[in-house]
């Protein structure tokens, strides 16, 4: 065992010198990370919700509103309430974030106006779809198809679309259209639903 | 170990053993984000920093190794100092780390590292492995930009997100998927194996 | 041979044998090369036939003349168009290729050319002109130069350059035209000119297939054979196609067993879907004329150097390509499958010949 | 993933951390020391001395895998310690040593061709259409008058890996600095003219031609090739002739000089001369000799 114990203490030396610094490195940069991973849903509900977002030269965000997390009963949806700066004024409307599957994860961040019955806007949070094809759920035109009303559910037609709740899918995207209309479709039903009997506790 | 033995290692790592172009290690990032010049400089930063760092390491402990657990230490060292790259990213490039996704972590299994660790840095000084660290890393760092110049610049007309080709040009999408970066690679790997047969017929 | 030499040699002789033997052959020398025809030394087997790399292209050349005549028709200028620019920067990069590595110059067996045909009758008509050329330079130099040159492409270079462009250039090779109105166009500037401006887009025949189309107006059987359709250049015309299919096959340029196995398998694919499900699948038939079916079959697929070489293999080879592309066409997102489910059939060709070649006579009978 | 294993146990990430991580550490350290006694296979350690000497090219030239194959066959006996060609005669030593054996100095053996003629002096070659290969065109009849010859496709030089030859006026040219003396060339050539030949000295003496035909045939078809006179073997046993073609006993070779007389008696200038790096016709190496020799004798009278 001694003999044993003589082999492995460099490997346990390394592993405690390692530890520390693993945890040390985590420990300093956890705050900033997840700052950055809030500063980018927060730049996304903005864009979403009021629907611009200004930069200064440093390429810094000028923020016009402020998120505050909603306590959903239901753990799966993540969802902020979009609240203008400072926390005054009345509600901007609320930011929703849905997932699903198109090639790979998709991510997305939906915009909802105050009472819920409009989308505002549709961010694409993080995508890995194929360039040229998929990864055209990021142009303008697309996204702008999905701010409408929110009453009905969307439905994706392939040709121009004739009624108010379809939206037009990609050429050569098909999947990556149906997986963005799907995932908008769920997370508006759920998060009205939550909401909903949030509001009613 | 005198000058130019160094010299020659750091350069060797360049060129001669370069890992992407001529040893045909560590094809994984090498094909899959060299879609854009700066995820490629970022890839080849965050691999050669890890190298340096492992390499060192392994170099000043090479005497008290032990065979069976070697690479047991080895994956332990590459392991934190991946760990460590990817957290600096996450906290201070934040979009680059995000459009790598989960090739940084990935670096935990490039074959570049471990090899390196094995030829050089289980063998020879801290010094000398340093600088082959160095070497060879900036070897891979140039190989990725040098994919990555050409994909970007076809693929989305820009180098650096800087508009390089006017509007007229279309972009030729199939660069920045993975089947141009096999074409490209492929015809890169050709111009070195005809410049190296070159300087060879020279000798 | 220099017999001067071997005199001078002579004088130092003194040994009287050697100076004889010398004499001997010196005599001898004289009149081996005074009886010395021109020979030239090749390795058998020595059959004598006319068939040449150079008769076989022409022939594939002659075959597509009543193919690029519908298609003028059909397409006006951009048919004369497409085929010129393929033509010359296809041999233009042969030409270059061959400088670039010294070797002899290709171009006189005429494979450039057939492949810069094949090329642009697969490409949709309005393709721009940049792309054009950049598909016949991936055609030539990634599909066929950078393996070695003609004989030693795995892939069809025409269709390489195709799927190069389509994986490229994804929107533009997917932008259809329907066919010159002449008998509205004739006075306008726009067919004269070869201007794209007044081309009316409009979907092939198979896009229309696709659900969700915006006009599901399929064509009948017979605006199919005749090739008055939208699609690529060449491939619309079923008659003009199977003209020349039956010269070559007279011509004993291609042989009978992969477009039959190609065709026979789709139809039977076809048919089968269509008897399972009326409503969901359309006609065999359709799917036979519709698309690259016909031109993929004579044309593309019995391309010699990168299909099958024993005659069981080519039926297999063709079956593959039949059952591919019908597997595309029903079930891919891509209306039309016949260039990947040859490309495909192109990897798997050398397997298929190294287990179909035929044993010599007496020969190992092997697994 | 650390963190979140040592928030579920409780700790916080600066204790926890370390505390997993030395713990992991320590059951795959125990474990894999556990493998090592358990699962040990009993090695010649020697293997791994000499693996480490070996340069490590895998070149194969000492018709082994590879370096550890080598290695292994070395230690099991079944290997020369010389048997590494392309390390050189260092490697051989220090393989000796890790053996425990005396090392023999050893003669370097080197390919040499026996062909001495150059395209222009093989008669009877016709155009050749086939594939620019010797071994294919050994295959066909009448590609040039001599059946035994050099071909001059170089199949020799694409077999080399080390760039010690290239062609000469049609005629393999063998460099001895880049040479391993590793064979590959000598498998390569279909009609076997070349042959590993001891070299004792700087420079060998070389029969170059293969031809065993009557000399009236050969005459017919090379104007270099050995026409089994007999006029060298008459001076010298060092020289054999059987079958109309001369050979060299190297057993009994000595030195160039001493062959001299002999050599100058060839009529057909099918002995050649392969040096340090080059081949060249005995006749020039007299000749220079000779002017060398006469200019001694002329400072130096009293020696003559």
């Amino acid at each position: 065992m001694l003999n044993m114990l003589k082999q492995i203490w460099l490997v346990l030396v390394l592993s405690l010198i390692f530890g520390a610094a693993l945890a040390y490195t985590d420990q300093s940069t956890k705050q900033r990370i997840a700052e950055n991973r809030q500063q980018q849903i927060r730049e996304l509900a903005q864009m979403a919700t009021v629907g611009e977002l200004v930069r200064d030269e440093k390429g810094q965000a000028q923020f016009k509103i402020e998120l505050k997390k909603l306590e959903l009963s239901d753990k799966t949806l993540v969802a902020y309430e979009v609240l203008p700066i400072g926390g005054k004024g009345p509600r901007v409307g609320y930011a929703v974030i849905g997932e699903g599957i198109g090639w790979d994860r998709l991510l997305v961040l939906i915009g909802l106006s105050p009472d819920l019955s409009k989308i505002t806007g549709l961010e694409i949070l993080e995508s890995r779809e194929t360039p040229g094809l998929g990864e055209r759920i990021k142009g303008d035109e697309f996204r702008a198809q999905y701010r409408k009303s929110a009453q009905k559910p969307l439905e994706l037609v392939k040709s121009t679309p004739t009624e108010d709740h379809q939206v037009m899918a990609l050429t050569g995207a098909t999947i990556s259209s149906e997986a963005v209309t799907a995932m908008v479709n769920t997370a508006v039903g759920k998060v009205r639903k939550a909401i909903q009997s949030n509001n009613k506790n | 170990m005198s000058k130019s033995n160094l010299v020659s290692q750091f350069t060797n790592g360049l060129w001669a053993e370069n890992p992407s172009l001529v040893m045909l290690i560590g094809m994984c990032p090498t094909l899959a984000i060299t879609n854009s010049v700066a995820n490629a400089l970022t890839m080849g930063m965050a691999t050669m920093f890890v190298l340096v760092c492992s390499n060192l390491v392994i170099s000043l402990i090479r005497s008290q190794l032990q065979a069976h657990l070697r690479i047991l230490v080895y994956m332990l060292i590459v392991a934190t100092f991946v760990t460590v790259a990817d957290y600096m990213l996450q906290a201070y490039l934040f979009t680059m780390s995000q459009s790598l996704g989960p090739y940084v972590p990935l670096i935990i299994v490039n074959c570049v590292i471990l090899a390196r660790a094995e030829i050089c840095a289980a063998k020879k000084g801290p010094v000398t492995s340093f600088v082959d660290g160095l070497g060879v890393g900036l070897g891979f760092t140039f190989s990725l930009t040098l994919l990555g110049v050409i994909r970007e610049l076809f693929g989305s007309r820009s180098i650096l997100n800087y508009q390089i080709l006017p509007d007229s040009f279309e972009p030729w999408v199939v660069m920045v998927l993975p089947s141009g970066a096999f074409l490209t690679l492929g015809l890169v790997i050709g111009l070195v194996n005809y410049l190296r047969s070159r300087k060879r017929v020279e000798a | 041979m220099n017999s001067n030499v071997s005199h001078d040699k002579g004088q130092e002789f003194s040994d009287a044998r050697t100076q004889k033997i010398h004499e001997n052959a010196k005599v001898l020398e004289k009149i081996a090369e005074a009886s010395q025809p021109e020979w030239i030394v090749e390795p058998g087997p020595h059959l004598s036939d006319k068939s040449t790399t150079r008769r076989l292209m022409i022939d594939v050349i002659v075959a597509l003349i009543p193919a690029m005549a519908v298609a003028v028709w059909v397409f006006g200028f951009n048919a004369i168009r497409l085929t010129g620019l393929c033509l010359v920067s296809c041999l233009a990069t042969e030409y270059l290729f061959n400088l670039i590595r010294k070797r002899p110059g290709t171009l006189g067996d005429f494979s450039a050319v057939v492949t810069a045909i094949i090329l642009a009758f697969s490409l949709p008509p309005t393709l721009p002109n940049f792309a054009v050329i950049l598909g016949s330079v991936a055609a030539i130099a990634i599909g066929k130069m950078i393996f070695g040159g003609l004989g030693q492409n795995i892939f069809n270079p025409a269709m390489v350059g195709r799927a190069f462009l389509m994986t490229a250039f994804p929107v533009l090779m997917t932008t259809w035209v329907a066919p010159v109105d002449w008998k509205v166009d004739s006075s306008a500037p726009a067919a004269v000119a070869g201007e794209n401006v007044d081309a009316v887009s409009q979907a092939t025949p198979l896009t229309m297939l696709k659900p969700g189309s915006a006009d599901r107006k399929l064509p009948v059987l017979r605006e199919l054979i005749i090739g008055r359709t939208s699609g690529s250049l060449g491939e619309t015309s079923v008659v003009a196609l199977l003209l020349g299919a039956v010269y070559l096959l007279a011509r004993r340029t291609i042989t009978w067993h992969i477009p039959l196995g190609m065709l026979g398998s789709a139809v039977i694919f076809a048919g089968i879907a269509y008897m399972a499900a009326p409503g969901k699948f359309v006609n065999p038939m359709f799917h036979l004329g519709a698309g690259a079916m016909i031109f993929g079959a004579f044309y593309i697929a019995t391309d010699l150097v990168s299909s099958p070489l024993s005659r069981k293999g080519q039926l297999i080879y063709g079956v593959g390509c039949g059952v591919l592309t019908m597997v595309i066409r029903q079930f891919g997102t891509y209306p039309e499958g016949v260039m990947f489910s040859i490309l495909m059939m192109n990897g798997l060709a050398p397997l298929i010949t190294r287990y179909t070649i035929s044993k010599p006579l007496g020969g190992n009978v092997r697994a | 993933m650390l963190m979140n294993v040592s928030n579920i146990l409780g700790l916080s990430v600066l204790v926890g951390g370390p505390v997993i991580l030395v713990g992991l550490g320590l059951l795959l350290a125990v474990g894999l020391s556990i493998a090592m006694i358990k699962l040990r296979v009993e090695q010649d350690p020697r293997i791994e001395q000499v693996e480490a000497a070996l340069p490590g090219a895998n070149c194969g030239g000492c018709g082994y895998a590879g370096c550890a194959a080598f290695a292994k066959a070395v230690v099991e006996g079944k290997a020369p310690v010389t048997g590494c060609t392309a390390g050189g005669e260092g490697i051989g030593q220090a393989i000796a040593k890790i053996m425990g054996i005396k090392f023999e100095v050893q003669v370097k053996t080197r390919p040499v061709i026996h062909c001495a003629a150059f395209e222009h002096q093989r008669k009877g070659k016709k155009p050749y259409h086939g594939v620019q290969q010797c071994s294919e065109a050994n295959l066909v009849a009448g590609v040039q008058g001599c059946t035994y010859g050099c071909l001059g496709f170089g199949d020799c030089v694409a077999s080399c890996k080390f760039g010690a030859l290239h062609m000469d006026r049609g005629l393999p040219e063998f460099d001895y600095s880049k040479c391993t003396s590793c064979g590959a060339c000598v498998k390569a050539c279909p009609r076997g003219l070349i042959e590993m030949i001891p070299f004792t000295q700087e420079a060998m003496l070389v029969v170059g031609c293969s031809n065993r035909d009557p000399a009236r045939v050969v005459r017919e078809v090379c104007e270099v090739g050995c026409l089994g006179c007999g006029a060298c073997a008459k001076k010298s046993d060092v020289f054999n002739v059987d079958q109309n073609l001369a050979s060299i006993d190297y057993n009994k070779f000595d030195t160039l000089e001493s062959l001299r007389s002999a050599c100058e008696k060839c009529p057909a200038g099918a002995l050649v001369v392969f040096g340090r790096e080059k081949r060249i016709p005995v006749k020039d190496v007299y000749a220079k000799t000779q002017s060398d020799t006469q200019a001694e004798a002329q400072s130096e009278p009293v020696n003559s």
